[in-house]
This record gives C-alpha cells, sequence and structure tokens, in this order.
C-alpha cells in the first residue's frame, strides 16, 4: 500500500510537470487552434535561461522562474508576429513550418552552448519520508507552483480585462473587432502567455531533467497527446488528462518496467483519441 | 524566367562539383601526407561524447604533426559526420575508404555504429580504430580497440565495491545492449563475490523520469546503485537520485568529468566511477596533456575517459604508421599494431597482439564535493584485455 | 483537357530517371552505393506522397511500415545460416517458428510488403471510419512511431535491439549474389515500376477522388463517397509501397536499426516532400534526392550550420513555395504560357 | 410506386447539450415537389437537412425515404444510393481542383474504390460532364481553378455539378445568400429549370426569392412546424405573421 501511495505521489510529480508545459499548449492551441511544433523548443529556451540565470548570472532560482517566462514570451511574441499569423487558417503549413522553427532553434542553441547538458543546481535541497514513501521537497514545491500557475491562468482569462477579450477574440473575431478589440494584438499576446507557461515548464524541469538543446521533442509529444486527451479548449480536461498520463506512466512503471508502461500508454491515449477525437472533457458542440 | 532557372542549375552544378571535389583536393609542399579519416558524429544523440573523442584523436594527431609527422610526412585527416546514425556511419565509411582512400580511420562511439562499420572495413580491408569502451564479445582484424572492456573494468569495480561499499546491487541502464551485457556480466561476477542483485531496471533510450525506479530502489535496499546509463538519461538519473535522498551510493561505468559538470557535485557527490583514466591522475604526461586540453579546447568539454580514448587511439595509430613497413599499405599498418607499446597520460599502455584489444590500467575514483574525480584505486599494471 | 498537362513535370522526371540510369557508368564506386541506397528512399517518398500530397494524410509515423518491411527482410537475411547471432546472444537457441516462414527470401519480400499493407489497412478501418483526421492523424501517427521504436528497442531477443540487425548480405538473384552494378539497376527497375504504378494509380478516377478528398472532405461525402474506404484503401497502397522499400533498403543498406525507422526517419521524408513539393510524384522524387545529396556533401563542411539552414529553408519554403519547388516551378511555367 | 411521398419523418427529434433543437417533427415531401422551408434562425430548418442527409443523427424517430428507412444511414450512403444531393449555404467546391474535375467528381456510381481503382473515368461520364460544361457556360473555363472564377460562376459549377449528380432529391440552403437582387432571381430560374421533375428542398430566407419559386411552403418555430400549406395561405396566416414574417419584413424595409 505504501508503494502503491509513493508511485501515486510520483505520478502527481510527473503529472505536474507535464500539467505545465501542456497549458501553454492549451492556450496556443486551444484558444488559437495553432499546432506549435517548436513548443518543445520554447520549453528548452525556459531550460536555457534558467541555466544562464542561476549558473552564469549567479542569481537565485527565484529569479529563473520569471526570468524563464519572460525570455520564451518573447520568443513566442517574435514567432507569433513573424510566422504564425501569416499562416492563419492553414494546419498543414503552420504545422511545417514551426517544425522549421523547432531546428532552427534547437541549432542555434547547439552552436551557442554545445550539444552537452548543462547544470542547474536544486533550490530545494531535502526531503521528507511518509513512511516507507520518500517526497522530495522540490517534487512538493512543483506540485503547489503548477496549481498555483493552473489557478492563476483560469483567472487570468475568465477574470481580467485582457482574459476576456481573449475569449471574444476566440469566439467571434470579426464581432471582437466591430467592439474595437485590436485582435492581432491579443493573439500576439495569447501566443506570448502561452510561450511563456512553456518557457516556465522548462525552468521547473531544469533542476531535475537535463538540459541540452534537443531537450524539446518528448515534451511536445506529451503535452500534445495531454492536450487532445483532455480535449484542447479545456483547462479543466487538461489537468485530468495530465494527471491521466503522469499516473497512468507512473503506475505502470512501477508495476512493470517503463519502456512496457510508455507503450501501453500510448496504445490507451491512442484509443481514447479514437473514440472521443473531441477529447474526453470538451464539450459537445453544434 | 527560364534564364534565371538555367543559371540556377548551372550554379548549383558548379557549386556540387566544388563540393564533390574538395574532398580529393591535394595539398603539394614536400612529401605527400598519410590520409587517415577521422569518422564522428558531431550532431545527434551521441554527438557529446563524440565531440570528446573527436577532441582527444585531433589533439593526438596535432602533435605528431608537430613533433615531425610520420617519418616525416604529415598526417591529413578527412573528417566524416555520421549524425548519430549507424547506417550513415557505413555509408561515411564507405567514402572514406572508396572516394578519400584512407589508410584507416579513426572513429564510431556506440555499438551500433561499430558494427555497421564492421563489414565494410572487413570488406574493404581497411582498418578501424576504435576509441570507445564497450561491452566486449567482438573481435576483427580490421578493427583496434582501444577503450576498456569488461574485464578490465567492471569485473574490478564490482570486486571493489562488494569489498569496499556494500553486498547488495541494484542494477540500471538505458535499453540497449551495452547496458544489459554490462549488468549481465554483473550479476555473474557478484555470484562469485557473494554480492547479490537486489533488482534491474532498464529506461528506454534518453528517459528522463525516473521517479517509480527510484520508488523501487527505495523499496529493494541495495547497497550499491550500479548504473551503465548514458547521456541525458544519465544527467537526470544522478538530478532526480539525489533529490530523493537516497542511501544507497551509486557506481557508474559511464559517467566522465563532462557529464559530471552538468550533474552538479551536490548531486554526484561520494559517488564511484571506474574507467581507465580521470582527468585528476597524477603523473607528469598527464599534467601537461590537462594543461594544453584547457588551453586548445574551449567547447566546454573537459578531459575525459572519452577524450583519452580518442586520444590513445590516434597516438596508437600514429606509432603504427611509423612502425609500418609500408604507412601507405593498410594491411602493414594492421599488422604493425601487435604488441604495440605506448606512453600516454593514461600510463604505459599496449595493444594485446593476439585480440587487438589495449592492454588498461583500472581506475577508481571517488566524487568530492566539489565535483572533482579523485583517485582512490588504481590498478597494479595494466589489466590484459579478455574480450 | 490536354492543355493542362504540365509538361515540365514529365521532362524532370525523364530527366532524373537519365541521370539516375547512367550514374553508374560515372565509375564512382561510393556514389553509385550511395545513389542506390537514395532511390530506395524515392520509393519511400513516393509512398508518402500519394497518402499526404494526393490524399491530405500528413502522416508523422510513416517509417513505421518501411521499417517493418525492412525488419522482415532483415530477419529473413540474417536468418540464412541458422538462428542469428543477436538472438543466441539472447539465449534463443531454436529458430522461432514464424522465423523459419520467412526464411525463404520470396517469403520475406511478400511478408515484409503485406504486413504493413495489412496494419495500414487495419488502422485505416480504426481511425477513418470515426471522425478522425487531419492533426490527430498525425498525432496518432507520430505516437504510433514512438512506439514501435520503444518496442524494436526493448525486444532485443527479436529485433536486435537499439544496435538493431547488421551484417546483411547484399541483394542476391536466384542464390547469386549481386555486383554493385547488377544490384543498382535492380533497385533502378524497383523504382520505375513503382514510379509507373504511382503514375497510373494517381492518374485513375481513384487518384482523382483522393484529391478530391484532400480538397474538400464533407463534400465529396455530399456526391456520395465513402471517403473512410479511399483513405484506408490509400493507406494500404501506401503502406504497401512502404514496405517494399524497407524490404529493399535492408540488403541495400546491409543494416537496419530503430534509428533508420523512428520519428527522425519520418519527419525527414516529411521535410523532402514538403520542399520538393507534394502532390506531385516529381517533386517528392526531387525533395528526396536533393536534400540527401546536399545533406550528405554539406554536413561536413558545415556541421550544425546545415541543418540550421535546413530550418531555414523549410520555414522559407512554406512562405514563398507551400507548393513546393517543383509546384513552383509548375506555376511559372504555366502562367508563361 | 403507390406511395405519393419520396420523403417522409416520424416524430423526428433532436437536442444538442440538452438544447432540443428538433421536437417529434413529421415532415413529408410530395414526389416530384418543389419545397420551400423557411422560419427564422435557429428553427431546425438547417437541423432537419442534415439530419436528411446523415450527417447528423436523431436522437429519437425515424426518417424514410422512397419507401427505406435511412435513419442512421452515412451520409454518402444518403448520397450514392438514395441519390440525395446537397448544396450548402455558399458556394462548397474542390477549390484547388480544375473545373471539369469538379464535375467530373460528381459523376454518380462511380464512387467505389472498386469503380475507380486504376480505372478512368468511363467515356459517358466525360461526355456528360462536357455537356453539362456547356449548358452552365463555363466551357471556356474548363481548364481552369475552381478558386480562380468569380462568385456567380462558382455557384454555376456547382449547380452543374448537381445537374451532374442527377439526384432524385435535391436540398439546397440558402441558394441566394450574398447575391444580388438580379442574381437571385436568375438562380431561381435555374433551380426552376433544374427541377425538372425532380423532388426539391429549398431552405430560404429571401421571400422575394420564395414567392418567385415556392407553391408550398413549410414553416419552422422553435423546433416545431408551425403551419405548411400553399404559400398565399401562409402569408396570411395571423401565427407566422406574428413569429417570423413581420421581422422579416421589417427587415426587408430596413435593408431597402
Amino acid at each position: 500500500m505504501d508503494s502503491f501511495f509513493a508511485l501515486l505521489l510520483n505520478g502527481l510529480n510527473s503529472s505536474a510537470l507535464i500539467l505545465v508545459a501542456a497549458l501553454g499548449m492549451v492556450v496556443i492551441c486551444g484558444l488559437m487552434n495553432v499546432i506549435n511544433l517548436a513548443h518543445g523548443e520554447l520549453i528548452m529556451i525556459g531550460a536555457y535561461t534558467a541555466f544562464c540565470v542561476t549558473q552564469k548570472a549567479g542569481l537565485s532560482f527565484a529569479l529563473a522562474l520569471p526570468a524563464a517566462f519572460a525570455a520564451a514570451a518573447a520568443a513566442g511574441a517574435v514567432l507569433e508576429i513573424l510566422v504564425i499569423r501569416r499562416l492563419t487558417g492553414k494546419p498543414a503549413e503552420t504545422m511545417l513550418a514551426t517544425f522549421g522553427i523547432s531546428v532552427v532553434l534547437q541549432q542555434t542553441v547547439n552552436l551557442i552552448f554545445g550539444a552537452q547538458s548543462q547544470y542547474v543546481a536544486i533550490p530545494l535541497e531535502g526531503n521528507f519520508s511518509l513512511g516507507h514513501v520518500v517526497v522530495p521537497f522540490y517534487n512538493i514545491f512543483t506540485i503547489l507552483f503548477v496549481a498555483a500557475v493552473l489557478a492563476g491562468t483560469v483567472v487570468f482569462l475568465k477574470k481580467t480585462r485582457f482574459g476576456r477579450r481573449v475569449r471574444a477574440v476566440t469566439q467571434n473575431r470579426s464581432m471582437a473587432e466591430c467592439l474595437g478589440v485590436n485582435s492581432a494584438r491579443v493573439d500576439t499576446l495569447t501566443f506570448a502567455f502561452g510561450s511563456g507557461l512553456a518557457g516556465l515548464a522548462g525552468a521547473l524541469a531544469a533542476p531535475v531533467k537535463s538540459v541540452s538543446p534537443f531537450m524539446g521533442g518528448p515534451y511536445l509529444v506529451y503535452s500534445f497527446l495531454t492536450s487532445v486527451v483532455g480535449g484542447v479548449a479545456s483547462f479543466f480536461g487538461t489537468t485530468v488528462g495530465s494527471l491521466l498520463v503522469g499516473e497512468s506512466s507512473a503506475l505502470l512503471g512501477g508495476l512493470s518496467n517503463d519502456v512496457i508502461a510508455n507503450i501501453l500508454v500510448f496504445l490507451i491515449i491512442i484509443a481514447i483519441i479514437r473514440f472521443k477525437p473531441e477529447g474526453l472533457f470538451a464539450k459537445e458542440r453544434r | 524566367m527560364k534564364k534565371f532557372w538555367c543559371s540556377l542549375l548551372a550554379c548549383s552544378i558548379a557549386l556540387s562539383c566544388a563540393l564533390f571535389g574538395c574532398g580529393t583536393e591535394q595539398k603539394g609542399s614536400g612529401e605527400k601526407p598519410i590520409k587517415v579519416g577521422l569518422l564522428y558524429s558531431l550532431s545527434g544523440v551521441t554527438s557529446v561524447s563524440e565531440k570528446q573523442l573527436y577532441n582527444g584523436t585531433k589533439l593526438a594527431i596535432d602533435e605528431i604533426n608537430q613533433n615531425g609527422g610520420i617519418n616525416g610526412r604529415k598526417i591529413e585527416t578527412v573528417f566524416a559526420d555520421y549524425a548519430s546514425d549507424p547506417a550513415r556511419a557505413a555509408d561515411k565509411a564507405r567514402k572514406l575508404i572508396l572516394d578519400d582512400k584512407v589508410v584507416a580511420i579513426v572513429g564510431t562511439c556506440s555499438s551500433s555504429a561499430r558494427k555497421a562499420v564492421k563489414p565494410v572495413v572487413e570488406s574493404n580491408h581497411s582498418l578501424l580504430v576504435y576509441p570507445q569502451s564497450y561491452e566486449g564479445q567482438e573481435q576483427s582484424k580490421n578493427i583496434v580497440y582501444v577503450g576498456c572492456i569488461p574485464n578490465q573494468q567492471a569485473e574490478v569495480f564490482v570486486d571493489w565495491l562488494v569489498k569496499n561499499v556494500g553486498k547488495k546491487f541494484f542494477l540500471i541502464g538505458c535499453d540497449f545492449v551495452y547496458p544489459r551485457v554490462e549488468n549481465k556480466l554483473a550479476q555473474t561476477y557478484l555470484a562469485k563475490n557473494g554480492g547479490s542483485v537486489v533488482g534491474e531496471e532498464y529506461v528506454p533510450y534518453g528517459s528522463t523520469d525516473f521517479s517509480s525506479v527510484l520508488n523501487k530502489i527505495k523499496t529493494s535496499n541495495p547497497d550499491v546503485i550500479y548504473t551503465s546509463l548514458t547521456g541525458d538519461s544519465n544527467v537526470a538519473f544522478y538530478k532526480q537520485y539525489s533529490a530523493y535522498g537516497l542511501k544507497a551510493t551509486v557506481a557508474s561505468l559511464t559517467t566522465n568529468e563532462t557529464v559530471l559538470k552538468a550533474i552538479g557535485p551536490a548531486a554526484a557527490k561520494e559517488s564511484f566511477i571506474c574507467v581507465d583514466y580521470f582527468k585528476n591522475i597524477k603523473n607528469t604526461i598527464n599534467e601537461k596533456f590537462v594543461k594544453k586540453y584547457a588551453e586548445t579546447i574551449k567547447d566546454g568539454t573537459e578531459p575525459s575517459y572519452a577524450v583519452m580514448g580518442g586520444y590513445n587511439g590516434g597516438l596508437f595509430l600514429g606509432e603504427a604508421l611509423k612502425k609500418a613497413k609500408n604507412p601507405d599499405q593498410t594491411q602493414d599498418v594492421i599488422d604493425a599494431f601487435g604488441g604495440l607499446t605506448i606512453d600516454s597520460p593514461s600510463g604505459k599502455i599496449s595493444i594485446d597482439a593476439s585480440n587487438h584489444h589495449a592492454s588498461l590500467y583500472c581506475r577508481i575514483g571517488k566524487v568530492d564535493d566539489k565535483g572533482e574525480i579523485n583517485v582512490i584505486y588504481q590498478s597494479d599494471q595494466t589489466i590484459a584485455p579478455k574480450p | 483537357m490536354k492543355r493542362l498537362k504540365l509538361p515540365m513535370t514529365r521532362k524532370l522526371d525523364l530527366a532524373l530517371f537519365l541521370v539516375l540510369g547512367l550514374f553508374p557508368l560515372s565509375g564512382l564506386l561510393f556514389y553509385t552505393q550511395l545513389i542506390e541506397k537514395y532511390m530506395v528512399f524515392l520509393i519511400f517518398a513516393w509512398s508518402l506522397d500519394i497518402l499526404w500530397g494526393y490524399a491530405g494524410l500528413m502522416d508523422l509515423g510513416h517509417a513505421v511500415l518501411f521499417g517493418m518491411g525492412g525488419y522482415v527482410m532483415a530477419l529473413s537475411l540474417s536468418a540464412q545460416n541458422g538462428v542469428p547471432e543477436f538472438m543466441e546472444r539472447c539465449g534463443i537457441t531454436q529458430m522461432p517458428l514464424w522465423l523459419q516462414a520467412i526464411t525463404s527470401p520470396w517469403a520475406a519480400v511478400l511478408v515484409g510488403i503485406l504486413l504493413p499493407a495489412l496494419l495500414a489497412w487495419l488502422l485505416g478501418r480504426f481511425l477513418f471510419t470515426s471522425q478522425v483526421g487531419g492533426v490527430f492523424f498525425s498525432v496518432i501517427t507520430l505516437s504510433l512511431a514512438q512506439v514501435f521504436t520503444l518496442f524494436l528497442n526493448s525486444r532485443q531477443d527479436y529485433t536486435g535491439g537499439f544496435n538493431g540487425i547488421g551484417d546483411l548480405p547484399g541483394l542476391a538473384l536466384f542464390g547469386e549474389p549481386l555486383t554493385l552494378t547488377q544490384s543498382y539497376y535492380f533497385v533502378f527497375a524497383a523504382v520505375l515500376l513503382v514510379y509507373l504504378f504511382c503514375r497510373a494509380l494517381m492518374n485513375s478516377r481513384f487518384g482523382l477522388i483522393l484529391r478530391g478528398i484532400r480538397e474538400n472532405e464533407t463534400r465529396i461525402e455530399f456526391l456520395g463517397c465513402d471517403r473512410s474506404a479511399f483513405k484506408t484503401a490509400v493507406f494500404a497502397v501506401s503502406g504497401a509501397l512502404a514496405g517494399l522499400a524497407g524490404v529493399l533498403y535492408a540488403p541495400v543498406n546491409g543494416m537496419i536499426a530503430p534509428n533508420d525507422v523512428g520519428v527522425e526517419f519520418s519527419t525527414a521524408a516529411v521535410v523532402w516532400l514538403a520542399i520538393g513539393g507534394r502532390g506531385s510524384l516529381t517533386g517528392a522524387a526531387l525533395g528526396a534526392m536533393l536534400i540527401n545529396v546536399l545533406g550528405n556533401m554539406l554536413s561536413e563542411q558545415f556541421g550544425a550550420f546545415w541543418q540550421l539552414l535546413l530550418g531555414f529553408v523549410i520555414v522559407l519554403v512554406v512562405f514563398f513555395a507551400p507548393e513546393g519547388i517543383v509546384g513552383k516551378l509548375a506555376k511559372a511555367v504555366k502562367e508563361r504560357g | 410506386m403507390a406511395n405519393p411521398y419520396i420523403l417522409w419523418t416520424e416524430s423526428l427529434s433532436v437536442s444538442f447539450s440538452g438544447f432540443l433543437a428538433l421536437d417529434r417533427v413529421d415532415f413529408s415531401v410530395r414526389r416530384g415537389e418543389l419545397r420551400v422551408v423557411i422560419g427564422p434562425n435557429g428553427a431546425g430548418k438547417t437541423t432537419l437537412m442534415e439530419l436528411i442527409t446523415g450527417r447528423v443523427k436523431p436522437t429519437a424517430g425515424k426518417i424514410y425515404f422512397d419507401g427505406d428507412n435511412i435513419t442512421g444511414k452515412s451520409p454518402h450512403v444518403i448520397a450514392s444510393k438514395y441519390r440525395v444531393g446537397r448544396k450548402f449555404q455558399g458556394p462548397n467546391l474542390f477549390e484547388n481542383m480544375t473545373v471539369s474535375d469538379n464535375l467530373l467528381l460528381a459523376a454518380p456510381n462511380l464512387n467505389t474504390v472498386r469503380a475507380t481503382f486504376f480505372r478512368s473515368t468511363p467515356s459517358e461520364a466525360m461526355e456528360r460532364a462536357d455537356d453539362v460544361l456547356s449548358r452552365i457556360g463555363l466551357w471556356e473555363k474548363r481548364g481552369r481553378l475552381a478558386c480562380e472564377l468569380s462568385h456567380g460562376e462558382r455557384q454555376w459549377l456547382e449547380i452543374g455539378m448537381l445537374i451532374m449528380q442527377d439526384p432524385k432529391l435535391l436540398i439546397l440552403d440558402e441558394p441566394t445568400t450574398g447575391m444580388t437582387e438580379e442574381e437571385t432571381y436568375r438562380t431561381g430560374r435555374m433551380i426552376q429549370e433544374l427541377q425538372d421533375g425532380r423532388t426539391v428542398i429549398v431552405v430560404e430566407h429571401d421571400m422575394n426569392f420564395v414567392r418567385q419559386v415556392a407553391k408550398t411552403v413549410t414553416v419552422f418555430h422553435m423546433g416545431h412546424i408551425l403551419a405548411e400549406g400553399p404559400l398565399s395561405e401562409i402569408e396570411n396566416n395571423p401565427e407566422v405573421v406574428r413569429v417570423y414574417l413581420k421581422s422579416e419584413r421589417k427587415g426587408e424595409k430596413s435593408r431597402a
């Protein structure tokens, strides 16, 4: 029972990282209907920002988080203005172009920093035990922080003036424009916000995962699958989706091994997409 | 418009001619240089290790050239990048042999790439100097292996760990041939020494999530976590291991000075590493080498067993070229390798004539809280390879 | 209707086949061997083109089908002299029954083509009967490629794991190993046949309806066309062709490993088509040839810069030649008169 | 063929996340009839068409066509086996294909994998396409891409595709949206020409157009059939006037 509890907690930790990576994807994909294959590289930018802030500049990790958000958001804004905006309504072209961008970003970072992993110190040392279960403090921090980010995002989009504009633009672009909303600016800011969330994911992962130019790939696949499973337009769905992906990897990994766990999770997700292509929690639409 | 496309076509033809041509271009002045191929990946999953191997080999060959070359002739290197793709490694090896007409190739890193190149060098009667440590169980008259193999590394390491750390081992590795063979051998060594295996886990290649593995380790309560993880997985494992605060000691066959920088001292301290070379070996040749490496190489890598593998490969090849009757004849070079001895930063080492593997020292290092590896054990003499 | 046929693409095809047909005469041994391999990639590129270029189904895991053919052939070739070495190492001493069944190379060819076709057909039946389309198809195939690579890596006893299956003999006919030139022309003939096959199929009404599906799925359904049946059919045909490419790849390349059949190779093929021009066999072929040859030549000189350049080219193509280089050329020629 | 009705529904209902879009509707159309369906936005007109053509599945009730129960059948079966043709609001073409390819795609009974695999379009179909091309006046532009045509030409092309398809029942969803008065009139003529013994259902807003083509009119309101009968009767039905025509007239005035 203890080990089951441990697995659940581990799953929660993996879920938290997947969730914050997928949140950015949900904002971008769900609100703007853009498939961004450079999402993993935005995460990578966040991780490298954390590396530069903590190691190169020697500042605290608490500063690294907002810095990562800002750096990735800036990159996202540039990406939106230069590329995404010009490809509205062309999903295949958007996928191709963002794939090209992802290659460019990987190689640029590779040329600057080299291919080797970079070091980011764990900001919170230590752990505590619950019976047989060890829980690192950093995992608890991650879970709490991600919960706060999730709550913040929801409040931001539901309650603030900007959030209302975002929703107005996504629901009825021309009407919103008639009412004086600068929809182009809203698009850029939305994309930047989603990218910033991806950057946060990168910074959070940096101390416990590896930081390298090609780290983005797996995150892309996971956030993709998570947001699709949850329903791209639903934050609740994404939360449940990431819990599903994180917990089932952890539980299946605990019961068998990581390879089989990965295969099973993928197959489950394929089945979900097949039978509920709109996601588990998307509202039925006409 | 048509003119435009025509000229574009002409340009591209000219460009490709120039590119095809530049490989075979001759640099006159003095005697014809001896051509050696370097086959490494500077991109792709194994590029971090291969960058170090490459640095080592390049450094060795530059040194040979500065010291007068091969009986007055320079060594000219032809570099080929196979982007961590074994199939491409075979292609590039073929190119180096057939197109550039190199006398020997130094290179490849993973066993899969070496295995892909093996039939190429065999069927073309060429020579591959393989610089990386690997799982053994292979011999070829066209390959010289200068990295360490299990009987020079794992066997000693397991023995030492059982005596000095503990008997209960947890084996972990990425899911491919090298870790599986290493772990299987570890089991047989443990059976001999009275140790035991309390768990064995494999993660997908490149996986960076170890939470379920770490909890399995916690439950099985081993004394030693015996790892042959590579690349990003290795880095992520150390970091998460330290966050979980497990008591077991990490003992690695693959960690080196460059990777250690990414792991950080906090996560790696008190862990053990067993390879044939460490940066902190105390001898004059090594001290000179470390200084030179710091001066010439500025890409963030550190002198490590990977660098040393590449370096030794280059030195051995240089010696063999010097000793060979005709350094342009691959067969003569291969014949010259048997019993060859060099003074390297890792000690006086030699090539075993019977199996074309290197006799090497085995060393065990312990990571201190500044992230430096201190050598705490060294075999009395070189250990003969038993592939 | 005649006026519209773009003779330019035909000319390009002809030129390509001429160059490929005459290349061995150059005597460049190494490049002949390389081009032989790239010709196998042409078959693979076409198999993706009829799926993505014509029917609009962007398969991001197409190399899975290629890999199935390749692994079937590689297993068969490595089992010619009893239990393969990599199996023995994992403690398998008896030849498994399924391996005995494909020991004959012709059986392996057949299985290597039919197995991926069957998988594609089943997957098509599974996916296309629901409303899964567009992006979801890409996501699912992408994850499938991930699963396939994981599977290959973990079943070392049957697949050789991460290292794959190597040391394979080259092409042979009736027990006689072929020389390089013979094997080159054997592959050339296969490529030519596949080209004619694809061309005939895409010029038939089947191809017309596929393009209709790509252009407007809803409309074609209300014209009484069962789009899921068409998609499934083209996916199966595409699977068979990809399998054939794999079957040829194993002996031509001499080895096969998970690296050759994963996400990376799948996206590489997508890039060939995007740059060359999808929806035209010429575009797919030129894209595949151009990028492979250039990549092979430029990666040493420029290393990471070549990758960087390729990334930029992809973005530029999307903006300035969304129909690919060949599509752009065809348009320019058409506009001139 | 004793049954005078080609299409009828039995207490057809459908709801979207709790919203009842159609509520126990019994709707029927005679063979060879031209029926106009009107009603305010959200009354359920388009939903009914979606149900008939199979794109939406009903929550309850049945649909019969030509004596067969077609409830729950796929759109392509309804289109190919039962020959129900449909024109969407606004032109809906294969934009990046040529005009003649657009017509060829509409050729009936040639849309199974078996009939098309490695086969070209039969010559009769080709000839019919040529014939239709000249009838809709696009012979000269047969090699152009559909996206290069003008708005009117695109409408005609789509009507040409319907002629090509040769349906038994033709459903036209607001065929005059975005048209000038003159174009609307011409489209009306074209539809009457197209009818030619076929059964046609037109969903429409524009009352002038309705007056031009309609004999029998069905009025929908909030998922129910409010009234059905000859146009003159409907126009004087006080309830219809109250819920629908009044606002429509107001709209016309303000537009004028």
